[in-house]
């Protein structure tokens, strides 16, 4: 067996013990590298800046656990910049498995908030949770209406006229856009019904699987901002100020990057050496 | 840190490792971790429906005198007609008017985000041309989008065969859809890379403590 | 409902220039007041104006020409802008008929300048019956595309042959089997996750039903694990009948397509365990994929399986493209399955989907040239306000 | 009764919700509002509860078959059963504080570690699958590698102004995924149109 043979018949369990070191290592060496920031997020940023105190904003979380390592900064971060700015937040979560995430952001979001400022940021009148329904679709509709149709009680279960913070917000032509997190296919449903029906500016922040097949909304206008993955997060975190763990994450991806770069090189070229030293035409590679 | 805290983590460490172990191979940590979040999630989404749905949306609408969401609840509960071989067929009717609606809506909307604003979008590249102060290299990128949006349209063309001009046009076209999938290819390296270290980052930070 | 689609032209710092546009401010004069309660309106003032009918109630409202109305604020980078409002009397975004408004659009710098559009000529508010520009730009293209499918529908079922390109990873089936049939070693045949119902599932079958009738020709072992049990049931059918039309119903039996287990990785799991022990030669990976793709292809890619992958989820394509020796994107799968299968529903869909694809590339021609000469009644076309 | 009528629904509900967009009346309004938005989540309760039933019922007949890891299906049916316990005691079903332990501690580290092997699976891809084995697996691992050196300071191959992976990002990407989603469009269209005309019915079930 020569080199080559040898290299490609590596046991795949090596390949994920490197992969493993090197994450570990990085992230215990917590580094921080200086992160470029995209026109995509500083566009959002640059929007919700301009807004004025009192200003509604609709922040819809529609990502499950599985990728909140991608999305949860992005939203910590998103809150920061709102609550600092005081502007008043309406947050939805269309995904089953969305509203304990949303709420724990939200509590994590104030808590954070109170012992950067100590000024409290109260629900029901500086934020409204208001949870989750099945369709998203036909919600996302239902809510440019107006919300009380598909949300007449929040996630707690409060009527939401009763809400301070809701009195004067009837529906989409209340809050100034819709940045929608998300993990699924909401995103189309928030392009094709939020934006395609009501005109609703709306910005996403998407996974990084999803990120590059928006770019033609963003051309288009049906979008604003794009924030992708991890990237997108810690770009976020850096224009708040706040260099958090999608910060701390980026000199690890870095790292994990070049092995997968290396790792992709190192197979092709084992690849074309065996091939040579095969006889042509035998094809069973 | 106290000991709730300590002994929360301490379960989710676990659990963690135990997913971990899978990549060593298939064993009964795995899938008792597995099986019990089947489990938990399906309650989790059985008391959100509870609480968030059939609470608010129908039992204290009803309660409040808005008797008409009886006619909803009444079709909703035709659903569950479906376990019964004879009478399943009553749930179609929920069922129809869901999709009737559902696919109603879709219609118009679907072809005006994805098919003619797309469109539209694509002849605003052109007209940038024309505007004050428009950079040369924009203007070029600009024409290459528009040049491989057609070809990548020839290339899902599949009424003729791709031969002569429309050959070359699709093979520019798949090309160009090839460097779009190595785009997302990059992109998805970056996404799972991500769920490791935010998990790293639990069990070193959140867990060990060990800064 | 009220809605005045408001256009404007990018301005010139916007994405060009010095780039430095936040938003659009679109201002509406002129400005209206209210709702106020129809005894708190002062009876000597013509600037309010009581409004009331039976089934919107009632409520005044102060009108005063020359001050503006802020009614939105998009971002930088959007040309369009929405206003809409009801004929509720006392909501806040009431908007009586027959009042003359005019709009302006601001650009808002990072900067905090704001340069300001020249206003615009009266637009009257009516009640309209039809939108217009919806009519014009999203229900025309929908009806003309409902014709073109019900027509090529018809088309196939009345038997008219309908051409359709071969693709490159059909003409391959045929040879994989034969390799498999050379090596004597069975052909892995992989629905996919999806239930079904869905298009790429069902796309699948038809395929599978062509792939079943060779195998059973060339005598060769198929093995079909799947994921879900309505999946497993017509796939059952489905090779049955295969076995059946190749004239060798007694090599058909039960075990050919099997149930695993409706969970993701282990369901993988399993399925990378046959390939590796039972070596097979060929593997087909078409339905809907998720993440499970690569996994599939990389332990096939290592068995040294020759792999035929399609999917009509974008986000796998680029793993089975570099790991497959061939692979259907998209719609290429629903065109296999079409072309194979020669379903009529399948065929026709496809042959107007083609045709209308003709249309828009016409239209966006006419656009392309409206817009490099500056045609206007082209471009006409394309501001629309939907 | 059973087959006619339901695609007799889905045809009057489709076209109406068609002309509904084009044709902004009042009382399209109402109906729009009040019913077509107001109701679906009401049967979207009932219609997802099926799925957890079936849940129930696989898991019941596993244990009961003893069918291969039937343990585990008890595991399932445990589970299930304490989380709902707890959420049902407290009125405040899934903000509960059990429930949201539960959550934080066990579901969450569930799903997001079992996505996380993804890391490592695509890490193996990489050294074993992804082979520039034709012209166009080499198009797309060229450009996937330019992607991915935008991590790396390297001068002006990828400066954040000029960089190059933005330019793929914003040229032909975006031109790869226009066609992509105008086809995928029109492929959504067409099925509502076809599920609306009723030529398309196998979602109804067979009989």
């Amino acid at each position: 067996m020569g080199m080559f043979e040898r290299l490609m018949a590596l046991d795949r369990r090596w390949v994920y013990l490197i992969l493993g070191l090197a994450v570990m290592a990085g992230v215990k060496a917590r580094i921080i590298i200086p992160i470029p920031i995209s026109q995509e997020a500083r566009r959002i940023h640059g929007f919700v800046d301009s807004l004025q105190a009192g200003d509604a904003i609709h922040l819809a979380m529609d990502y499950d656990p599985s990728v909140m390592a991608e999305l949860q900064p992005m939203t910590l971060a998103f809150l920061k910049q709102c609550f600092e700015k005081r502007i008043r937040v309406v947050v939805s979560s269309l995904h089953q498995f969305g509203p304990a995430l949303a709420a724990g952001a939200l509590d994590t979001a104030v808590a954070r908030h109170f012992e950067r400022t100590g000024e409290r940021i109260e629900n029901g009148v500086d934020y409204v949770f208001l949870g989750y329904k099945p369709y998203p679709a036909l919600i996302i509709l239902g809510m440019g209406q107006n919300y009380r149709i598909p949300f007449p009680n929040d996630y707690y279960n409060v009527p939401l006229d009763d809400l301070p913070m809701m009195r004067d917000i009837k529906n989409y032509d209340d809050v100034k856009a819709v940045i929608n997190i998300s993990g699924t296919s909401a995103t189309d449903w928030w392009i094709s019904y939020g934006n395609g029906r009501y005109g609703i500016p709306l910005a996403i922040g998407v996974t990084g699987v999803m990120a590059t097949d928006y770019y033609p909304y963003l051309q288009t206008g049906q979008i604003f901002g794009i924030l992708g993955g991890l990237e997108g997060a810690a770009q976020y975190e850096m224009l708040v100020n706040t260099p958090g763990p999608a910060v701390e994450g980026m000199s690890v991806q870095m790292i994990a990057h070049a092995i997968i770069i290396l790792f992709i090189i190192v197979g092709n070229v084992a690849y074309f050496a065996r091939r040579k030293s095969l006889p042509q035409g035998s094809g069973s590679v | 840190m106290d000991w709730g805290t300590l002994i929360a983590t301490t379960i989710a460490a676990f659990i963690t490792l135990a997913i971990f172990s899978f990549l060593y191979k298939d064993n009964p940590f795995y899938k008792f971790a597995e099986h019990m979040a089947v489990g938990l999630s399906a309650g989790y989404w059985v008391l959100i429906l509870f609480h968030n749905v059939a609470i608010p949306n129908v039992y204290q609408r009803l309660m409040d005198g808005q008797w008409w969401y009886i006619f909803p609840t009444i079709l909703g509960a035709l659903m569950w007609t479906r376990f019964s071989r004879k009478a399943s067929w009553i749930s179609r009717y929920p069922l129809a008017f869901y999709i009737g609606i559902a696919t109603g809506v879709a219609i118009p909307l679907e072809m005006r985000a994805k098919v003619i604003e797309q469109l539209n979008g694509t002849v605003g590249l052109i007209e940038y041309w024309r505007s004050p102060g428009a950079l040369f290299l924009t203007s070029f990128n600009n024409t290459l989008i528009l040049v491989g949006v057609v070809a990548g349209l020839v290339y899902f063309f599949f009424s003729k065969e791709h031969k002569g001009v429309t050959g070359v046009t699709a093979k520019f076209g798949i090309g160009v859809l090839m460097i779009g999938f190595g785009a997302a290819f990059g992109f998805t390296v970056m996404a799972r890379i991500s769920l490791l270290i935010q998990r790293v980052q639990f069990l070193f930070f959140d867990w060990l403590h060990w800064y | 409902m009220f809605v005045v689609g408001v256009v404007w032209d990018l301005s010139a710092d916007d994405i060009r220039g010095r780039n430095n546009v936040l938003m659009y401010e679109v201002l509406r004069t002129p400005k209206m007041e209210g709702p106020f309660p129809v005894d708190e309106v002062p009876a000597d003032d013509p600037s309010y104006r009581i409004f009331a009918s039976n089934a919107y109630g009632e409520a005044g409202w102060r009108f005063t020409s020359g001050e503006w109305d802020t009614v939105g604020q998009v971002p930088s980078g959007a040309t369009s802008l929405e206003n809409r409002g009801g004929k509720i009397r006392d909501s806040r975004d009431f908007i009586p008929d027959y009042v003359d408004f005019q709009y302006r659009v601001i650009a808002v710098t990072a900067e905090g300048g704001r340069a300001s559009s020249p206003t615009t000529p009266p637009v009257h508010s009516r009640g309209h019956l039809f939108h217009l520009d919806r009519i014009l730009h999203i229900g025309f293209p929908a009806v003309l595309y409902t014709v073109l499918i019900l027509g090529f529908i018809g088309a196939a079922q009345r038997g008219r042959k309908l051409y359709i390109r071969p693709l490159a990873g059909i003409d391959a089936v045929d040879e994989a089997i034969g390799r498999a049939t050379e090596m004597n070693r069975p052909i892995l045949y992989v629905l996919g996750l999806g239930a079904a119902d869905e298009i790429a599932t069902i796309a699948s079958f038809s395929i599978l039903s062509r792939v079943a009738k060779k195998v059973a020709e060339h005598r060769t072992e198929l093995l079909v694990p799947c994921y879900d049990a309505v999946v497993m049931s017509v796939a059952q059918e489905t090779v049955k009948q295969a076995y059946l039309d190749a004239g060798r119903p007694d090599d058909y039996n039960e075990d050919i397509v099997y149930f695993v287990t409706q969970d993701q990785f282990p369901y993988v799991a399993a399925v990378n365990g046959t390939m590796l022990r039972r070596q097979t030669a060929t593997n087909f990976y078409l339905g809907v994929f998720y993440a499970e793709s690569l996994i599939l292809a990389e332990t096939g890619s290592l068995a040294g399986s020759i792999q035929i992958s399609g999917t009509d989820r974008v986000t796998q394509i680029p793993f089975f493209v570099v790991a497959c020796d061939y692979t259907l994107i998209g719609e290429e799968l629903y065109a296999a399955s079409a072309y194979l299968g020669r379903e009529p529903k399948l065929l026709g869909t496809l042959k107007a989907q083609d045709w209308f694809k003709v249309c828009l590339l016409a239209v966006l021609g006419l656009g392309v040239v409206g817009a490099a000469f500056n045609v206007d009644w082209i471009l006409a076309i394309f501001r629309m306000s939907l | 009764m059973k087959r006619q009528l339901p695609i007799i629904i889905i045809f009057i509900l489709g076209v109406f919700m068609v002309f509904q967009y084009h044709i902004p009346h009042e009382t399209s309004e109402f109906f729009y509002e009040f019913i077509a938005l107001d109701w679906p989540p009401i049967i979207g309760m009932f219609a997802l509860t099926l799925g957890i039933i079936s849940l129930v019922r696989v898991s019941i007949t596993r244990v009961r078959q003893r069918q291969d890891n039937w343990q585990y299906s008890i595991v399932t049916l445990v589970a299930l059963t304490t989380i709902m316990a707890a959420g049902f005691i407290d009125t405040r079903g899934a903000d509960a504080p059990p429930v949201r332990w539960m959550f934080d501690n066990m579901i969450i580290p569930v799903s997001s570690t079992m996505f996380s092997l993804l890391a490592f699976f695509i890490a193996s891809a990489a050294y074993r699958a992804f082979r520039a084995r034709s012209v166009l697996a080499t198009i797309l691992l060229v450009s996937a590698v330019i992607v991915m050196l935008r991590f790396f300071p390297l001068g002006p191959l990828t400066d954040p102004e000029s960089e190059l992976s933005r330019w793929i990002l914003t040229v032909p990407n975006l031109a790869a995924k226009r066609a992509i989603i105008i086809g995928v469009g029109l492929g959504i269209v067409s099925t509502a149109l076809k599920v609306v005309l009723g030529i398309e019915r196998s979602f109804l079930g067979r009989d």
